[in-house]
Formats: C-alpha cells, sequence, structure tokens
C-alpha cells in the first residue's frame, strides 16, 4: 500500500474505529473485561499494550520475512510468532524496570499479562495475513493498539459510573460487562463505511 | 400535636420526575400529532405499540425482580414515544413492540433502572433495530397527506417507497422540509412542530439552549465548509428530533455545561462525517450514541473550580 | 493438590458442569465471541479447542516432573502452540469451510486462557490419565457452551439451528444476533441468567442444609 | 447590574419566597409572662450562670459570666424573680442548661453607662462594650460579635460589609429593622467600622426589598465611607461567602476566615445591637424575628430572648390550621423544632408554621442526572457525584471532592426532582469525616 496522507488517515480510522479491537473483531477481550473497572488501570494496560503490540509488529515480521520464510518452515508461525512475543515482554519488562523506572511503576503489573492477551498474538498474524509491509505492520499493530486503548478506557468510564447502580445480582461483573461491551459495539457500527479500506 | 422532624429544606421545588417526563410529554404532542396526521393511523399504532410495550415491560420486570414499580413517572411513556416517533409508519407492529421491550430491558432496567442507563434507551433501540432489521428501518414512505399547499405529491394508499429526504435534500422546497411533506419516519419530517416542542421545553426549563444550539449550529457550519446547502441539511433527516429530544437526555448527557458543549459538538461533527460518507442515511442515531458513550467520560475531565480552592495542577 | 480419591469421572463431570470454563470460569471470552456466529462453528471451535486441551494436558502432565520450574509458561506455550499447529493443518486439509469462517481463531487457541490456565492449574500437578479426563471434561464443556451460544445466535439472527430452518419463511431475523454486538449481548445474557439459576439453586440447597 | 454570586436558585418564587404576608407589617413588641434564657446560644464555651433561684434581676441585668477566650455574658430580659435553674431540649443537638424569669412587668433597667454618640465615642473602647453587651451574630450563626471585630494579626480587612440580604424564605425580620430603623442600622455599621479602623462600609439589600435600599441611601447620606450596594434576589445570596463574592468578587480561601478576603461581615439586626450598645449601653435582650406560616396573624415581632415559641405564636394569633412541622429560621435552613416549649435565642430570624400537607416529607426517587444540583450549588461542588459517593460510604473520596466546602445551604435539595436529601447527606458527611478526621 502507498504511504500518503490520506492512506494514512484512513487506515487509522479503520484501525482504531471501524475495526475496532474489541468492538468488532473480538480480540484482547480478556483484559477488556479484566482490566477495566477503573479508568486510570484501564488506561495503564492499554498504554502498556500499545507499546507491546508496535515492537512485536516489528519484530514478527523481521522473523517471518527474514528467517521463516528464507528457511521454507512457514508453518512454525504460530510458535514462534508466540514466542517472540512471550521473549518481547520479558524484555521490554526488564528494559523499563532499569531504564525507565517510573514508567515500569506505572505499567510493570500489566506486562506479563500482555502475553496471553490474543489482540498481539491476533495483530502479528494479520499482518502477514494481509501482507503488510514493515511499516504498514507496524502502523497496524500500533493503530489497533490505540483502538484497544480507546475500548478499554471508554469502557472503564462507563463501569465506574455503573459502580453505584443497582444491577440484579446475577448480572453483577461478567455479564453487564459482556452487555455494556455489546451495547457499546451498537453504536461502534456507527463507524461502518468510515475509513473505507 | 405531632410535630414532624425532619431536616430542611422543609418546602422543595414543585418540579419532580413526573413532571418534568409530563413537560417532555406535551412538549412531543405537536410532533406526535404531525406525525400521526401526516402518515395516517397506521403510524398512530405503531405509537401505540411502542408506548404500550414500553410500560409493560417495565412493570413486569420491576414485579419480577421485586423493585417498587415505578411507572407513574412516565419515563418509560417517555422512551416508547420517543422510540415510535423514530421509526418508519410501515413498521410491522412487532418492530415497536421489540423495539421498547429492548430499549426498557436492555439498556435501562439491566443496569439498574431509571437515571442509570449509560446510553439512550430509545436511541440505541433504534441502533439496534436498524442494525437488525435494515430494509424495514431505512426505507421510509412518502406522507399520505401534505400540510399546507405544495406541489409536492402524496404517496396515496398504494405507496412506493421513496427515498429518504436526507439523501437529496436539494429535491425538496424548504416549505416542504419544515412541514413535513418528506418521507422520514413517523416524529422527524415536521420541523415546525418540533421546534414548537422545544420553544415549550425551552419556557418550562426542561432543557436549556446548550445542546441542541451547539449540536444543529455544528451540523450547519460543517455543511457550509464543505459548500453544502446548511438550512436545508438542518431541516432533513432526524437531526432537529434527535438533537432537541434525545441528546438532551438527562441522563445520558453530561452534568456540567461546558461537558454538555463537548458532548453536541462531538455530536455535530460525527452526524456530518457520517452523512458525508453515506454509510447510513442517517448518522444521528449513532452520533448520539458515542457521544453517550463519551460522557462519563467528559464528566470526569470537565470540573468546575471549587470556591475557594486552589487549582490543582493536574 | 487435588484429592486422590477424585475420580476420573468426576474431574471430566466437573469440566463440563461446576467448572465449565465459559460459564463458571469465564475464560476464553474472544474465540467464544468469534466462533458462535453458528451452531456448526461453535462445534468446530470447541472440538479444535478440545483436541488442543486433551493433548497438551496429557503431554504436559507427562512432562511435569521434567520442566524446570523457571521455565515452565515458555515450555507450555510451545507444547500448546505445537498441538495448535498440527489442529490448523488437519482443519485446513478437511474441513476448508470451517477454516475460512474461524480462520485467525484457530491459531490464536494458543492465547486461549482456558488452555494454559488448565496446564498450569492442573496438568502441571496431576497425573496422565486425570490430565486427560480434566482435558477431555474441559474441552467438551467448552464445546458444549459454544454450542448452546452458536445456537441461540444462529437461531436468532438466521432462523436456523445448524443450518436447518426453524422458523416458517415469514419470519424475519434479527441480523445483530450475528452481528459483533450480539455476541457480546447474547453471551452477557446467558451468562446472567446461568448464574441466576445456580444462585437460585444453591440458595435452596443452602435452605435443605 | 445588579451584583451577585453565581449559581443559586430562586426558592418559593411562585409564593414571593414565602415573604408575602409579613412584608411591611410594622414590629410589634412582645413581652412575655417567663423567659427561659440559654447560656449556650453562642458558638464558644456556655456562659455560667452568677443567679440562684429566688434572686430579683433588674432588666439588662448580666446572669451569667462568659467563660473561655470567644465567651460571651448572657442578660436578664425582662426584670423579675429567677423562678429557677433548667436543663431544658432546645435547638441544639444536646439539652441545654437554662435561666427562667418570671417577668414583674416593670421592665425596670439595670445601671447603663453609655460611650455616647457612635462618632465621638472612644474607638478603642468599642468592641469591649459589645462584649460586655453579650452580642452575637443575629443572622443564624450566632458567632460572638466582638470576636469578629477584631482583626487577626497579620491580616487585613479593607471593607465591613453589612448583610441585608435576607436571601432565607419567609424572613422578613431584617427588612422591617432597615424600614423602621436604617439610622441605627447605619450608626452600628459606622461604630463598627470605627472599631476596626476600616474606611469602607458596604450595605448590601436583595433587590427585592427596594423601599429598605431607599431608606437607607437615606440614613446614610453624610455619613462617612457608607455605601449601599443592592444584590440581585437570590438564594443565598446572604450566604457569607456568597456577599463577599458579590461585592468585592474575591473569595474566602478554604478553611479561611472572611478576614483573608479583607472583609467582616455583620447582620443588619447585629448593627442595630451594635448601635444601642454603644450609644446607650443596652445589652442584646430582645431581637426581631418573623413568625408567619400557617398562623392566625402573621407577624414581624419584637420578643425579648428567651421567650417561648408557644408565646410567639400565640401572639401571632394562635396556629390557623393543625401544624405538622414547625422550623426556626426559613424553610431552606431552619432547624425543625420537637415542641412550641423550645425557647427563643439570640439568632432566630423566625418561626414558620407548616400544616400537616405541607409538612409531609417527598419520597425520594432515583436520581435522573438533570444538574439541577450542579447548577444551583453556589460554591460549584457537584452535588450529584458527592451524593454517591456519600452513599457508597466512600467519605475519602467525598472529601477530595471537596465536601468540606459545602456551606449546607439546602439549594441542591430545593431543587432536586428526585427529592434526594442531598444538603443533610453532606452535612453529616462533613460530621463524620471531621470525627474521624479522614
Amino acid at each position: 500500500m502507498e504511504l500518503s496522507l490520506t492512506n494514512f488517515l484512513l487506515f487509522m480510522v479503520n484501525c482504531i474505529l471501524t475495526n475496532n479491537f474489541i468492538f468488532s473483531r473480538y480480540l484482547g477481550c480478556c483484559p477488556f473485561l479484566g482490566v477495566s473497572s477503573k479508568v486510570e488501570t484501564a488506561a495503564g494496560m492499554g498504554i502498556a499494550v500499545t507499546f507491546v503490540m508496535a515492537l512485536a509488529s516489528l519484530f514478527t515480521y523481521s522473523v517471518y520475512n527474514y528467517i521463516l520464510v528464507p528457511l521454507g518452515i512457514e508453518y512454525l508461525i504460530t510458535i514462534s510468532f508466540i514466542l517472540v512475543i512471550a521473549a518481547l515482554v520479558q524484555f521490554v519488562e526488564m528494559f523499563m524496570k532499569k531504564s525507565l523506572p517510573a514508567l515500569y511503576n506505572a505499567l510493570g503489573i500489566y506486562l506479563p499479562l500482555i502475553t496471553t492477551n490474543c489482540a498481539v498474538l491476533g495483530v502479528t498474524l494479520l499482518n502477514i495475513d494481509n501482507k503488510y509491509d514493515m511499516l504498514w505492520s507496524v502502523l497496524n499493530g500500533t493503530f489497533g493498539a490505540l483502538g484497544f486503548l480507546l475500548a478499554i478506557v471508554l469502557m472503564a468510564g462507563v463501569r465506574e459510573r455503573l459502580e453505584s447502580s443497582n444491577i440484579p445480582k446475577a448480572f453483577k461483573g461478567f455479564p453487564i460487562s459482556l452487555v455494556i461491551a455489546g451495547l457499546m459495539s451498537v453504536a461502534f457500527l456507527g463507524f461502518a463505511g468510515l475509513g473505507g479500506m | 400535636m405531632k410535630l414532624r422532624l425532619s431536616t430542611g429544606p422543609h418546602y422543595l421545588s414543585r418540579e419532580n420526575t413526573q413532571t418534568l417526563m409530563l413537560d417532555v410529554l406535551i412538549a412531543l404532542v405537536p410532533t406526535t400529532a404531525a406525525g400521526i396526521y401526516l402518515f395516517g393511523t397506521q403510524a398512530a399504532w405503531v405509537l401505540a405499540v411502542a408506548v404500550a410495550s414500553a410500560v409493560v415491560c417495565e412493570f413486569l420486570f420491576q414485579k419480577l425482580a421485586k423493585r417498587p414499580v415505578r411507572i407513574m413517572d412516565l419515563s418509560a411513556v417517555v422512551t416508547g414515544l420517543i422510540l415510535g416517533l423514530n421509526l418508519p409508519s410501515d413498521a410491522p407492529l412487532w418492530l415497536p413492540a421489540i423495539g421498547s421491550a429492548i430499549a426498557v430491558l436492555l439498556v435501562k432496567e439491566l443496569f439498574g433502572g431509571l437515571g442509570h442507563n449509560f446510553m439512550n434507551p430509545a436511541m440505541l433501540a433504534r441502533g439496534i433495530l436498524l442494525a437488525s432489521w435494515p430494509a424495514r428501518m431505512s426505507v421510509y414512505l412518502m406522507p399520505a397527506r401534505v400540510l399546507g399547499t405544495t406541489n409536492v405529491v402524496p404517496a396515496g394508499a398504494d405507496a412506493v417507497s421513496a427515498a429518504t429526504a436526507l439523501i437529496r435534500p436539494q429535491g425538496y422546497e424548504v416549505y416542504d422540509l419544515l412541514l413535513g411533506n418528506i418521507p422520514g419516519t413517523i416524529g422527524e419530517v415536521c420541523k415546525i412542530a418540533i421546534l414548537i416542542g422545544f420553544l415549550y421545553m425551552l419556557f418550562v426549563g426542561t432543557v436549556t439552549w446548550h445542546i441542541p444550539v451547539v449540536f444543529v449550529g455544528t451540523v450547519a457550519v460543517f455543511t457550509w465548509l464543505i459548500g453544502g446547502d446548511p438550512l436545508k441539511a438542518v431541516l432533513s433527516g432526524g437531526l432537529l428530533f434527535g438533537a432537541i429530544f434525545m441528546a438532551t437526555d438527562y441522563v445520558t448527557n453530561p452534568m456540567l455545561k461546558v461537558g454538555q458543549i463537548i458532548f453536541a459538538l462531538g455530536c455535530g461533527i460525527l452526524v456530518s462525517v457520517i452523512r458525508l460518507t453515506r454509510a447510513y442515511p442517517e448518522g444521528v442515531t449513532y452520533a448520539i450514541l458515542l457521544m453517550n458513550i463519551l460522557t462519563p467520560l467528559i464528566d470526569r475531565l470537565t470540573t468546575r473550580k471549587v470556591y475557594g480552592t486552589v487549582k490543582k495542577h493536574a | 493438590m487435588p484429592d486422590k480419591k477424585v475420580t476420573m469421572r468426576g474431574v471430566f463431570v466437573n469440566g463440563i458442569l461446576n467448572e465449565n470454563p465459559i460459564f463458571r470460569l469465564v475464560l476464553g471470552v474472544c474465540p467464544t465471541l468469534a466462533a458462535t456466529t453458528s451452531a456448526t462453528n461453535g462445534l468446530g471451535m470447541g472440538l479444535a479447542a478440545t483436541f488442543v486441551l486433551l493433548g497438551s494436558n496429557m503431554v504436559i502432565s507427562m512432562l511435569r516432573n521434567l520442566i524446570p520450574d523457571k521455565v515452565r509458561i515458555p515450555a507450555f506455550i510451545v507444547v500448546i502452540s505445537t498441538f495448535v499447529t498440527i489442529v490448523q493443518m488437519l482443519i485446513q486439509a478437511f474441513v476448508p469451510s470451517l477454516y475460512e469462517s474461524l480462520g485467525l481463531f484457530i491459531p490464536l487457541i494458543v492465547v486461549n486462557c482456558i488452555i494454559l490456565a488448565r496446564a498450569e492449574a492442573f496438568a502441571a500437578k496431576n497425573s496422565v490419565m486425570h490430565s486427560a479426563a480434566d482435558g477431555l471434561g474441559m474441552g467438551l464443556g467448552f464445546t458444549a457452551a459454544l454450542i448452546l451460544l452458536g445456537s441461540i445466535r444462529e437461531l436468532l439472527g438466521n432462523g436456523t439451528i445448524f443450518e436447518n430452518a426453524v422458523f416458517g419463511a415469514n419470519f424475519e431475523p434479527m441480523l445483530l444476533a450475528v452481528m459483533a454486538p450480539g455476541g457480546f449481548i447474547v453471551f452477557g445474557l446467558v451468562l446472567g441468567i446461568i448464574n441466576a439459576v445456580v444462585n437460585r439453586v444453591s440458595a435452596k440447597k443452602g435452605a435443605q442444609a | 447590574m445588579k451584583l451577585s454570586f453565581k449559581g443559586g436558585i430562586h426558592p418559593l418564587k411562585e409564593l414571593h419566597e414565602g415573604k408575602h404576608s409579613t412584608q411591611n407589617k410594622p414590629i410589634r413588641e412582645l413581652i412575655p409572662e417567663k423567659v427561659c434564657i440559654q447560656m449556650d446560644m453562642h458558638i464558644g464555651a456556655p456562659s455560667e450562670p452568677i443567679v440562684k433561684k429566688g434572686d430579683r434581676v433588674l432588666l439588662g441585668q448580666v446572669i451569667a459570666n462568659p467563660v473561655g477566650g470567644i465567651g460571651i455574658p448572657v442578660h436578664a430580659s425582662v426584670s423579675g424573680e429567677v423562678t429557677g435553674l433548667v436543663t431544658r431540649q432546645q435547638l441544639g443537638k444536646k439539652p441545654s442548661m437554662c435561666v427562667e424569669i418570671t417577668n414583674d412587668g416593670l421592665d425596670e433597667w439595670a445601671e447603663l453607662s453609655p460611650l455616647g454618640e457612635v462618632e465621638s465615642a472612644p474607638a478603642d473602647k468599642i468592641i469591649a462594650q459589645v462584649k460586655a453587651a453579650g452580642i452575637c451574630g443575629m443572622g443564624g450563626a450566632c458567632f460572638p460579635t466582638h470576636i469578629k471585630m477584631t482583626v487577626p494579626e497579620g491580616k487585613k480587612v479593607d471593607t465591613v460589609i453589612l448583610n441585608g440580604a435576607e436571601c432565607e424564605t419567609f424572613l422578613t425580620a431584617d427588612h422591617q429593622l432597615m424600614l423602621e430603623q436604617p439610622g441605627k442600622i447605619v450608626d452600628g455599621l459606622r461604630a463598627i467600622m470605627r472599631a476596626m479602623k476600616v474606611a469602607t462600609g458596604i450595605i448590601a439589600i436583595e433587590d427585592n426589598k427596594m423601599d429598605a435600599v431607599k431608606a437607607i441611601t437615606e440614613a446614610a447620606k453624610g455619613r462617612e465611607g457608607v455605601q449601599v450596594a443592592v444584590l440581585k434576589t437570590k438564594y443565598p445570596q446572604g450566604g457569607e461567602k456568597q456577599l463577599i463574592e458579590a461585592i468585592t468578587k474575591r473569595q474566602v480561601p478554604s478553611g479561611g476566615l472572611p478576614s483573608d478576603a479583607g472583609c467582616a461581615v455583620f447582620n443588619v439586626g447585629t448593627a442595630a445591637a451594635i448601635a444601642d450598645a454603644v450609644t446607650k449601653d443596652q445589652p442584646l435582650i430582645s431581637r426581631v424575628t418573623t413568625v408567619t406560616g400557617s398562623v392566625k396573624e402573621p407577624s414581624n415581632l419584637r420578643v425579648r430572648i428567651g421567650t417561648s415559641f408557644q408565646d410567639a405564636i400565640d401572639f401571632a394569633g394562635g396556629f390557623s390550621e393543625e401544624p405538622g412541622k414547625i422550623f426556626a429560621g426559613g424553610s431552606m435552613t431552619g432547624i425543625a423544632i420537637p415542641d412550641t416549649s423550645v425557647n427563643l435565642s439570640k439568632a432566630n430570624n423566625g418561626i414558620v408554621v407548616q400544616n400537616l400537607k405541607e409538612a409531609k416529607v417527598a419520597e425520594p426517587t432515583p436520581c435522573i442526572r438533570c444538574a439541577r444540583c450542579i447548577q444551583a450549588c453556589p460554591v460549584k461542588l457537584n452535588p450529584q457525584r458527592l451524593k454517591e459517593l456519600c452513599d457508597m460510604a466512600d467519605l475519602a473520596e467525598a472529601k477530595k471532592k471537596h465536601v468540606m466546602e459545602c456551606i449546607v445551604c439546602g439549594a441542591c435539595s430545593y431543587v432536586c426532582p428526585a427529592k434526594l436529601e442531598l444538603s443533610p447527606t453532606f452535612k453529616e458527611a462533613k460530621e463524620k469525616i471531621t470525627a474521624r478526621r479522614i
């Protein structure tokens, strides 16, 4: 895909709004439901995911095109990608702890959870499926993660507001969160047709 | 002599939830009457079923969940009526029935009832109906009758679905757009009736001008910027009805005036963008729903400086 | 440590009912949402996951004393992704239509929390046969839940179950049920209703005891 | 443009703030047969009685000495015999020590030593004279006035404000006092200004009392540094902080005093009492109070301190229908009384009787987030959120959201369509936070 301002903007709208990871692609639902009770923690999780997803896109692209393809072992994509992601998360955690202690204190606790965030593995596999080059892979990872960040912060805002609401007992927790996500996802249908790609 | 020992204030304003809802219903009378006049008895049935379903669902839920029955606060009536006015006049009657059930049960009661729904029930129900039955929801009839003298031909009994006025507002005179001689949902076509309702609500203080004026103004400015006809853009589709009756829903818009202006600006921009891309015949529903979702965050970020306190640095 | 007296049957049934991974533990939300647009998809995803669960549980249980504690999670992931790759190839070869409709979510079984959770919580501590029973029970519990949700969504959104028309020709399906929002809403409502039933039953049990 | 603060409400607008029935009614004097005078009317330690049962006391004689730094003496409000030292439930939380005096009807004054005319009286003796006269804030708070007149070290007061806003519903006592004794009020203001060495004195009156504005303006002609400010009629315009904001555009900082904003605020009734203390050495033995609501003859009365509510109501013709609730003060912040044996204190500016229907408490319904409370709050709080926090018992968070700045004016409760008990909840939260040091 050619890099132009129009393409860039359309791609961004498409990744963040139209095909939002949570609301339309069902990727990353576990942290979305699990770490969204407070806006601050939700934002921390979202930012940590953004960080990891951008880097993961870069590294998996390199691993696939410079290792797996030349060796003809593309079928190892799933194994190799999950290991790259796990290693990356470990590395990021160590790096942050040493060099950016303030950031580590804010985001550190979310990092281990990201290995099993299906959005990360999902986006790296999608990059390969869609045959994006390195730049678009990283953009896909970044914007996709920003869509996740948007979704989880919105979710946390709503959940904070509903904190004192008299929700039927059986629906408290996961069920009502799923319903909230569904209702939000109805609103996100409004973005269908935007960022037409 | 037994004296009551309650804390002050000892007189309260006469306004209560019921009177507020009643004022909204009164403001909806012109729109409802115009809708029924223009579209005929089928429209009346749609509205009746929408209201009845909303009230019955609320009553049954509150009974079954052993909660206080609050149907007399009239909020379910308002929700049902607004949903009905958002439907096409030829909707099969199961559509308003299901729509109101969704609005009251899924969007409102499941979250704890009145005041706890984070999205506008009627609006969300319309969004769900629109996604579920697009053919039923996005093709509108020409009114069966006309208001005033005009060269528009009413559709008559064997009406053929006309494209909604939104697609080609240029094809209609401002006069017809104002009076409602255009295809559309039951409640959105007659702009004069909607404006009368708005004036009533302003007069009795149910709503303030901020949200409707900023919302509609944003769309007008946006349309002017891209070279369209701002007046026709404002008078077409469900913009006025949405801006006046749905964006002003207390429960789902921000609490502070500055937040409300942000909310209305966002609604206006979203409507303009969705209209521009023509993804849907009308973007008002989705624009309001999206801003509903943002409302808790807007409320968080907009604060006032409390008397006597120094502004804290974030 | 689980009680030695726990029977294989007990472990198996536990996975399907008491600790149903979806309805009781609420694990693996993403595949649940993505694979329940129809009953068939639900069945396919359920069986694929069952295969991986059964295989990975058994292998991990066999290797449980050989894997050093420090690298156990990466080791588990390697085992799991091996089985996922196998199942992905099998589906691609034999059921290409399912491969089409589940797409990305087949490789994503790797990060399905159910599988890693069972490896960590059960297989790493129990015998091979118990782990197999656990994997099978959990897998079938997962499958049953997916079929239930898939059927509801397919029925509402398409008027059919396993592609068999249920309602007459006049039925106008509610498209939303098979769209993204429908997944969340149906799952949420079914989960809430199951919670209500469970609460009722346990309240009754409590009253009897 | 008329001066005002931001926010606020117009309570009982359709009923002329409930003031119609006593507006412009001349003040009538009520002299009761018996008074029962509280020792703890003012803020600060209760005074120590120095009389005993059977003593004869003269009008204005000291019957109790001040205790502690901010205490004030208490005086006999009638001449006669002390018939008992009793403990009786008054408006406070706990029963109060009271001195009961039976009036001999002679109104025989104790010996008085005036300082002279306000413009010539020695300025350094005024504050002591005010303290000796037992004067405390008559607008409702009853904070000892001599303390207010003493500028704390290191602070500078440049404006004295007399509060004639009378924004509370039903009350017309200050209004009528301004009409009948404008000169005395201006005298009082001059005495305060001289004692505090302040050049500017502003008498603030709401624009629903233009006749009082006229009377005071007339009386202030030619008086040094005295101005009249007309305020918008709005509740709580007469709140100390709101008044300062309206007139000087300054704000009292959180936890601070009016002197931190360079102001000192006194009620017009207090000013009149100060004038009496300076020019005649008459202590505070009576005050003007409005008796209204379901009484046969709603009136503005000059009552002796310690008169029972029953006597005051009887003097206003008695109940016109069965009472459901009686409160001391206006309807926004008034305190409901358990029975009519309660006695009037120096702070009682009104007695309002509600019938059974009016006394009914509205059933609270769910909050609909209409934001009327937010628009109404004169200190710009978010009562809707605070109520949620208080209901969830999250007092720490409520404190972060500035619940301590709440002035408990009741504006939010008044406008709430869901009839939620907002300001009482905040009052309770403030007390709990103070008690538990959250």
